[in-house]
């Protein structure tokens, strides 16, 4: 290990240990929007993953945010489990889906990729409705309170949720840190950036690609069941085309291809909305010119742009 | 000496046109072979077939005695033929020591699968021994894409290297190469043949004559002529083809 | 169980089978023809300018939009407003698109995912313009004319049918301007090479704005055709977007004819099938049904590569 | 705070096990106590300020026709309550925050009422989703929940103590209500169009078993996709000896839906009764809906007004919303409201005002109070508060039941043709609220 990968190791261990600390500091309502971000934030840092570092765009990915969302919160209502097998099945239906999807939509490239599968996960919007009867379709349900334990914690208490939107934001971070730095990552990178001559370096990049769809699929997933599991509503409106796009924005604001662009992405997003909808309504307008302001300013994201200038050895 | 490479038949039409036409090609273990021919001779699409990148219309392809013609092309790599693109295909955004690291790291991630542990340091020392050996050494941590065009080629050169083949194909490499690198060059693969057998497509006739043990002569999409530097240069087919074609 | 329930055999005796194939596919057919009309205009600014425009379903809602404007300020017979709006509402909306062009897509040199980005940021601006400045309510435009074709079964518009005869007009007109026409040349001279082109003296910048603008221009006359069978609202511009992209890929990038083709086939398919199947199913079967085709035909049925 | 200090002092020695180690000490500390920062932070500071009410509102997004006007109807009525002095001496704020009729953004505005606006309640929710994904967080954040969103969900049980829903009847009800009359006066052979929606679903179940009480049968259903922008072919799904078409659409298509049905059928159509859910919001008058005449209506409130003496206080209650006879805007002729759901929320806003009067509330401390007391009520007369009419409170399941009305379209206006009594509207409680915890 060089000493630049321990700088890294440093930033991304420090940044938990400051989300740690603002635990212990943080005003209320910046403390329980926070324990949202992080949970969007691992959705959105799987989105990295596969459009950040291996160059695909899903349009889809809703699909694999519902998929956990739904594993979770049906299996809890309907075999009364709590939350920890809940979350693992939820995962589990996840990486079933993404593994699923994978193998169809990544026969395609491009754009083509983009609309198959934002295509998929309409259908897997349209089966939510289609399956009222278990689902209630768009109105959704709640999870009972009282299933929304981890043993002994209580999820619905507003200081565990923190923490445990956390230590899951934590986990996802230390992974995709690994992976992207392992021989793996490299690998991703590749074929993003020439996927003809990674391919002649003896490497298919199919395998690789459906990896990374799988594994952003589970990432996905995990932040589906923790959403479900910490705020204790499923519905199916996290499944339609806005929730796709959402991750997309988060990336894109802070900084595609880098590890930690789409948590500041994803808190960027929220507090623009946040302040913007409580000095207009027409909201909206200012986070389109958000959008092309960046675009035009600084076009690889907040983060992206710092790697660029100061910090070329942020990974 | 043992046949590494036989391909019987191999064809190739695109639309209309055989690029390709029933080629019967044989290489030998450790010899360097140079395919030469006019433009539109072929030559590109064979290797193309060689090495996986473009399908066989009919035909087939053996490496060291096995049938490799419905493999993959990045099978074939985990076979042992490497491929170097005559057009300069190398990672633009990643620096010199990563575009070297990715070929190098090939064999280990194959052995120790997608999770694996990779040793990682002595990656990045064989890395920069590549890079010190292509002569870019000094540049390991340059971007690919801010570098000169020569260096570029020897980088493309340097990940076949890497890639620790037992067949290395060569398209084009000298094409924008100075004078002064292209000796370099030459001394280069000749100390890389000791270990690796070399297939080189080149029009830089003194190249050819330098190096090669071999040559394969292509016209039309066929093999026109074989053999010994000498024996092509008197070869009147060859002459024909070359000056009056 | 559910599935089998849902596969209907018996509700023919609602309506004979054969009736309700014609009902099925004069409904497909409207579709059809805007769909090819709005999805023609995506497809010019993708192919000629690689351009993903997310926006482009806003300019279809603005031209619906507009059209509601420009016809409730004019008095007098419905004809003469509509035909102001099919007039008026494409040259606003073209301009809108040509300033945007400008401002925005010009100054990001086309990157494909930088515009992805501006276009989205577009697409917001556009429909809180539009929230703000029309309203969240859905709001009618009358047809300029109207009558009920009376078939022995059910009664249909007239004026849809009108819609079919207009929009394959417009595409025949379209299809004469690539094809025939010195504009036409320029556009897939830009499209087939934008450097060589630029050697040879085109205007590409000016070529790229005109093809914005006319790209949303087409988006906007199909939907001053369909808003007076409709109604004008501020999200209706989701689904053209999202049933133009399918189009645009599944007919193969920068084919007029598999556009059209492409067209036909959604529109008919997704008519057709709600024949046989509870109408949320069908619409599931008919999705699962045209991602299969790109799955297995990734370069569009009628089309090449799409990278 | 010592604690925190050590934290940041380690950063530049850490390493992965100390991490684990701190993040798992603190969740174990967490665990273990509360922690006191934490639930100071949390805990509000009464205040003789006004009495703040958060109205989490559909500005954008599809209800954004809707949340215009239970803006608007909001705003009327807290007008009147201050001008009479406000509630318990203290005048009213109402704080808006669009939720974008979405349930991640409606439970995020909901944690921004209770904690950084501070407000005493919350209140004004139209659209089911939005109420179910906020209802948790209501519920854990312990602040009372009005809702004015007529779905069935509270009085279902699925929600919490915190939610209730005292200014608007729900589905279920509604739905009852109307097949009496349905399968006397229209026919017994219903067919069904709805949404495929929840709310679509909640029609097709209710209305089914109630006109099978009446004798009649619903011989087809046909749930719509909600993404469907063209209804027309799914008509001929219609059976031919349908008697009566039920149908009820949300959203911007229903305009489309209600030309296309009068297209489709031409003079020879069946009896056709809808929900004017399907037309809220859009004028009557616009072209293509001349089909509609002689058709019904469900009708929470008629949007035309009567003028046959049975609603003595409609004329008040329109004049200070600001809404003509008609039911337009009194400034733009053309711009409807969404009458027949709105005055859900003028008179909620009253129960909320009865109800602090009632607990003597003084600030978040008493919440709980507040909620016990409304549970107390059981009937709200008709009344300048209660403008709609007369209604039952059933205090176990927090709902309201009231009377509906059943309109006819007559020359291009609604007339109201009947009106139920609250008892047809009454059914078995299915949960009581009463018995959960705080």
């Amino acid at each position: 290990m060089s000493g630049i990968f321990n700088k890294a190791l440093m930033v991304h261990l420090g940044l938990i240990v400051v989300l740690l600390a603002l635990h212990f500091i943080l005003p209320a309502y910046h403390h329980v929007s926070l324990a949202r971000i992080m949970v969007l934030a691992v959705y959105a840092l799987g989105f990295n993953l596969l459009f950040g570092y291996t160059g695909l765009l899903s349009l889809g990915h809703a699909l694999f945010f519902a998929a956990g969302l739904y594993g979770a919160g049906l299996s809890m209502q309907f075999f009364q489990w709590t939350a920890g097998p809940g979350f693992v099945f939820g995962l589990f239906c996840a990486i079933a889906v993404a593994t699923l999807i994978g193998m169809l939509a990544l026969r395609t490239v491009g754009v083509s990729f983009m609309i198959v599968t934002m295509m998929f996960a309409q259908v897997g919007y349209l089966l939510i409705l289609y399956y009222n009867e278990y689902t209630r379709g768009d109105e959704g349900f709640v999870i009972l309170r009282e299933l929304r334990v981890l043993g002994p914690l209580d999820l619905s208490a507003e200081d565990i949720r923190y923490l445990v939107a956390l230590a899951l934001l934590a986990a996802a971070i230390l992974i995709k840190l690994a992976l992207v730095r392992s021989p793996t990552g490299r690998i991703l990178i590749a074929i993003r950036e020439n996927e003809e001559r990674t391919r002649m370096l003896g490497y298919d990049p199919f395998r690789y690609k459906l990896m990374a769809m799988v594994i952003s699929g589970a990432f996905a997933g995990a932040a589906g069941a923790a959403y479900g599991i910490l705020f204790g509503y499923v519905g199916a409106s996290f499944a339609s085309i806005q929730y796709s796009i959402l991750p997309l924005l988060y990336v894109l604001m802070g900084g595609a291809g880098v590890v930690l662009g789409p948590l500041l992405g994803t808190i960027a997003m929220f507090y623009l909305i946040d302040i913007a909808s409580g000095m207009t309504s027409a909201y909206l307008f200012f986070v389109g010119l958000a959008l092309v302001f960046l675009i035009l300013v600084a076009p690889k994201g907040l983060l992206g742009t710092v790697r660029e200038r100061w910090a070329p050895w942020l990974p | 000496m043992t046949t590494l490479l036989q391909t019987r038949n191999l064809s190739k039409n695109f639309g209309g046109l055989a690029a390709v036409q029933s080629v019967d090609f044989d290489l030998q273990q450790g010899e360097i072979r140079a395919i030469i021919g006019p433009n539109g001779a072929g030559k590109s699409t064979l290797v193309g077939l060689i090495s996986g990148r473009i399908a066989p219309s009919a035909g087939t392809i053996a490496f060291q005695g096995q049938s490799i013609t419905k493999l993959p092309a990045h099978a074939r790599v985990a076979r042992g033929i490497a491929y170097t693109f005559q057009i300069t295909s190398i990672f633009a955004n990643l620096t010199c020591r990563e575009n070297i690291l990715l070929p190098a790291q090939r064999a280990a991630v194959a052995a120790s699968g997608l999770f694996g542990r990779v040793d990682e340091a002595a990656l990045i020392t064989r890395a920069d021994e590549i890079l010190a050996r292509v002569g870019l050494g000094d540049q390991a941590d340059t971007k690919a894409k801010e570098m000169a065009y020569g260096h570029q080629r020897l980088l493309e050169v340097g990940m076949g290297l890497a890639l620790h083949a037992k067949l290395l194909i060569l398209d084009e490499p000298t094409q924008g190469l100075s004078d002064s690198e292209i000796a370099n060059f030459i001394d280069l693969i000749r100390t890389v043949s000791k270990e690796t057998t070399i297939l080189l497509i080149e029009h830089n006739m003194t190249v050819v004559m330098d190096l090669a043990q071999r040559i394969t002569v292509m016209n039309f999409g066929q093999v026109l002529a074989e053999g010994t530097p000498e024996e092509i240069r008197a070869n009147p087919a060859v002459q024909t083809a070359y000056l009056g074609g | 169980m559910k599935l089998r329930n849902s596969i209907r055999q018996g509700h023919f005796d609602s309506m004979d089978f054969g009736p309700y194939l014609l009902l099925a596919t004069l409904e497909g057919a409207v579709q059809a023809a805007v769909l090819a009309l709005t999805a023609l205009g995506l497809s010019l600014v993708f192919g000629v300018m690689r351009v993903v425009n997310v926006a482009h379903g806003e300019f279809f809602m603005l031209g619906a939009v507009l059209a509601w404007w420009i016809s409730s300020l004019l008095t007098g017979t419905p004809l003469f407003g509509f035909l102001a709006a099919l007039i008026f509402a494409p040259l606003i909306v073209g301009g809108l698109a040509a300033v945007a062009d400008r401002l925005i897509l010009k100054r990001l040199k086309y990157d494909p995912e930088a515009t992805i980005v501006a276009t989205i940021g577009l697409l917001y601006i556009i429909q809180q313009g539009a929230l703000t400045l029309y309203g969240p309510d859905a709001r009618p435009v009358a047809a300029p004319f109207d009558f009920r074709v009376s078939f022995p079964w059910f009664g249909y518009s007239g004026y849809k049918i009108s819609v079919i005869l207009t929009c394959m007009v417009m595409l025949l007109g379209v299809w004469a301007l690539l094809t025939r026409t010195r504009i036409g040349l320029i556009m897939r001279a830009t499209q087939y090479d934008r450097e060589t082109a630029q050697a040879f003296g085109i205007p590409v910048a000016r070529v790229y704005t005109g093809v914005f603008a006319f790209g949303a221009m087409l988006a906007a006359v199909a939907a001053v055709l369909i808003v007076p069978t409709q109604q004008a609202y501020y999200l209706m511009g989701l689904d053209p977007l999202l049933l133009s992209f399918i189009v645009v890929i599944i007919g193969g990038l920068g084919s007029l004819k598999g556009t059209v083709l492409a067209a036909v086939v959604i529109g008919l398919s997704d008519g057709i099938i709600t024949i046989f199947f509870d109408p949320t199913l069908a619409k599931i079967l008919s999705t699962i049904l045209v991602a299969m085709i790109l799955v297995f035909r990734p370069t569009g049925l009628f089309g090449t590569a799409t990278r | 705070m010592t604690e925190q200090k050590t934290n940041s002092t380690k950063t530049k020695h850490f390493t992965r096990r100390d991490t684990l180690k701190t993040l798992g000490a603190a969740a174990g500390l967490a665990a273990g106590s509360h922690l006191m920062p934490l639930s100071g932070r949390y805990a509000q500071a009464q205040s003789s300020e006004p009495i703040r009410i958060g109205f989490q509102a559909h500005r954008t997004g599809i209800g954004a026709s809707y949340g215009r006007w239970y803006e608007r109807t909001t705003m009327a009525a807290a007008q009147l309550i201050n001008d009479a002095g406000g509630i318990n001496g203290r005048p009213i704020e109402i704080v808006t925050e669009d939720d974008g009729t979405d349930p991640k953004r409606g439970a995020e505005v909901v944690e921004k009422f209770a904690i950084q606006h501070k407000t005493d309640i919350v209140f004004g929710t139209l659209f089911s989703h939005v109420v179910i994904g906020s209802a948790p967080r209501a519920g854990e954040l312990k602040i009372p929940y009005f809702v004015v969103s007529e779905g069935h969900h509270v009085a279902s049980g699925k929600l919490n103590r915190y939610v209730l829903q005292p200014g608007i009847t729900d589905v279920k009800s509604q739905v009852q209500s109307m097949a009496p009359w349905v399968g006397s006066n229209l026919g017994k052979k219903v067919t069904m169009i709805y949404p495929d929606f929840a709310f679509g679903h909640d029609h097709r179940d209710y209305f089914s078993a109630a006109i099978a009480a009446q004798g009649g049968e619903v011989i087809e259903k046909i749930a719509i996709p909600p993404t469907e922008q063209s209804f027309f072919k799914y008509f001929p799904r219609i059976p031919k000896e349908t008697e009566v078409l039920y149908h009820v659409m949300v959203g911007p298509g229903v305009l489309t839906f209600v030309k296309e049905l009068g297209e489709f059928f031409g003079s020879d159509r069946p009896q056709i009764f809808g929900f004017i859910d399907s037309l809220e919001a859009v004028d009557l008058a616009n072209p293509g809906l001349e089909a509609l005449e002689g058709t019904y209506f469900w009708e929470g409130f008629p949007r035309y007004a009567q003028n046959d003496g049975a609603n003595p206080h409609d004329a008040f209650y329109r004049e200070k919303v600001g809404v003509d006879a008609n039911g337009a805007s009194l400034s733009d002729p053309k711009d409807i409201s969404t009458y027949a759901h709105m005055f859900g929320c003028w008179e909620t806003l009253y129960i909320i005002k009865q109800g602090m009067e009632a607990a003597d509330y003084k600030g978040p401390a008493d919440r709980a109070k507040l909620i016990e007391a409304v549970e107390s009520f059981t009937d709200f007369p008709e009344g300048p508060e209660h403008p709609q009419g007369a209604k039952i409170f059933n205090g176990q399941t927090h709902q309201v039941f009231g009377i509906q009305n059943i309109s006819q379209v007559t020359d291009g206006k609604l007339k109201v043709v009947h009106r139920t009594s609250i008892e047809d509207s009454l059914y078995e409680p299915e949960v009581d609220y009463t018995k959960m915890a705080f």
